[in-house]
């Protein structure tokens, strides 16, 4: 699975994306979460933050209870802030 | 139609190409982003608009659909730039035609304003006090929800 | 800025040079009314604006001051054309600049809808079955009543 | 006092602008109106009908009840339609 991180999440973790084999256990977004905040300490207090973390799972918008069981990619970004 | 570009464009051109020659348009509404020199007291001196590519295009697809079905649209065209621009240059250029003034003036004000909220883009403002991300206004929020359809039955 | 002409004009070359080179301008929003070859089920071959000359020029001054007092513009620019003209040829063009692109897409769609309404002019259409005078139309009304002002206190 | 006529009402009157010297018993738009009726009789019709015919006075729109003398010039046509 690749997780992508972007815009100052990017920053946070050091890097913009990674290749990462979740163990069975992770079936939603908010068990990546969990476990993605082990790895990356710094990653830890912004996941815990209500609202600041937006999450997409295969390029589509996802809440913390989308499953991400078969999922190519994972992104997570701050609320956009385009146009 | 959708453009999603590193480079540099020229809003006015896009313009001049958009619906052009076509009889059956009787309204053409448009909107152009720009970078701007300052935010409140702070002096910007370059934006970099960063995005998600792949998705990026996704959403922005997405939006024009639900522009198209809400409005009778002839033509629509939304460019958006990414990569790092200085102030007075085009970041965004949304355009519709319709056969009416109403449905090209409401389905542009719908496309800016749900891209704003929807599409993954992201801001990185160089200022004269360091570089800051561009944080997300409840003010957007608010126009993108103006458009949610309310359930009906 | 307010134009009324009997001249063709280029919307895309007024738009190019509308609030060039400003750095503090984050949106500009534009408008552009084309004549449409057909009403309904009716050809048209050609529509004539008349005008009030004097008068225009006033009411349409008058619909911009309201504009500016409405909205923070940075620069505003109405063109509006008399005279004949075909299908495809622009009749009307209206763009706005502000520093965000609320204001700026707001007063676009007032300035047309106040001008519909307010500015004196009357077209002809030359149709395949004659010409006649376009009649008034109450979506119009209904579109310039949404900004009229509700008196406070 | 120039009398000034647009669009069909200046179809139906034959003329574009007139130069008139109104009675001094005409005070108000209305006045104008009932006057202009009797040397128009095709504009009489139109006059009649509520809703049909606007009115500027001095180039600024004016009602039934708007006064007229000392005017330079009134005019009278159909609902604008412009944009």
């Amino acid at each position: 699975m690749k997780i992508r991180y972007f815009a100052w999440l990017r920053q946070r973790t050091g890097l913009a994306e990674e290749e990462l084999e979740p163990p069975a256990e992770v079936h939603t977004v908010a068990d990546l979460k969990r476990w993605l905040a082990d790895r990356h300490p710094r990653f830890a207090e912004t996941l815990a933050a209500p609202g600041v973390v937006r999450c997409a799972v295969d390029q589509e918008y996802a809440e913390d209870d989308t499953p991400v069981g078969g999922a190519r990619e994972v992104a997570f970004f701050p609320p956009v802030t385009g146009g | 139609m959708i453009r999603v570009t590193g480079d540099p464009f020229d809003p006015a051109a896009e313009i001049a190409a958009f619906a052009a020659g076509r009889t059956d348009v009787g309204g053409i509404a448009s909107f152009v982003g720009r970078v701007r020199d300052r935010a409140g007291e702070v002096r910007i001196r370059a934006m970099t608009l960063e995005h998600y590519p792949g998705m990026t295009e996704r959403k922005l697809a997405e939006i024009e659909e639900e522009a198209r079905r809400r409005w009778p649209l002839l033509d629509c065209l939304v460019i958006h730039r990414y990569g790092r621009m200085e102030p007075g240059e085009p970041i965004v250029l949304v355009a519709t035609a319709s056969a009416h003034r109403a449905a090209a003036l409401e389905a542009c004000t719908f496309l800016i304003d749900w891209l704003k909220t929807k599409a993954p883009f992201w801001k990185l403002e160089e200022t004269d006090r360091g570089a800051r991300w561009v944080e997300a206004k409840a003010s957007d929020d608010a126009a993108a929800a103006r458009w949610e359809e309310r359930a009906t039955g």
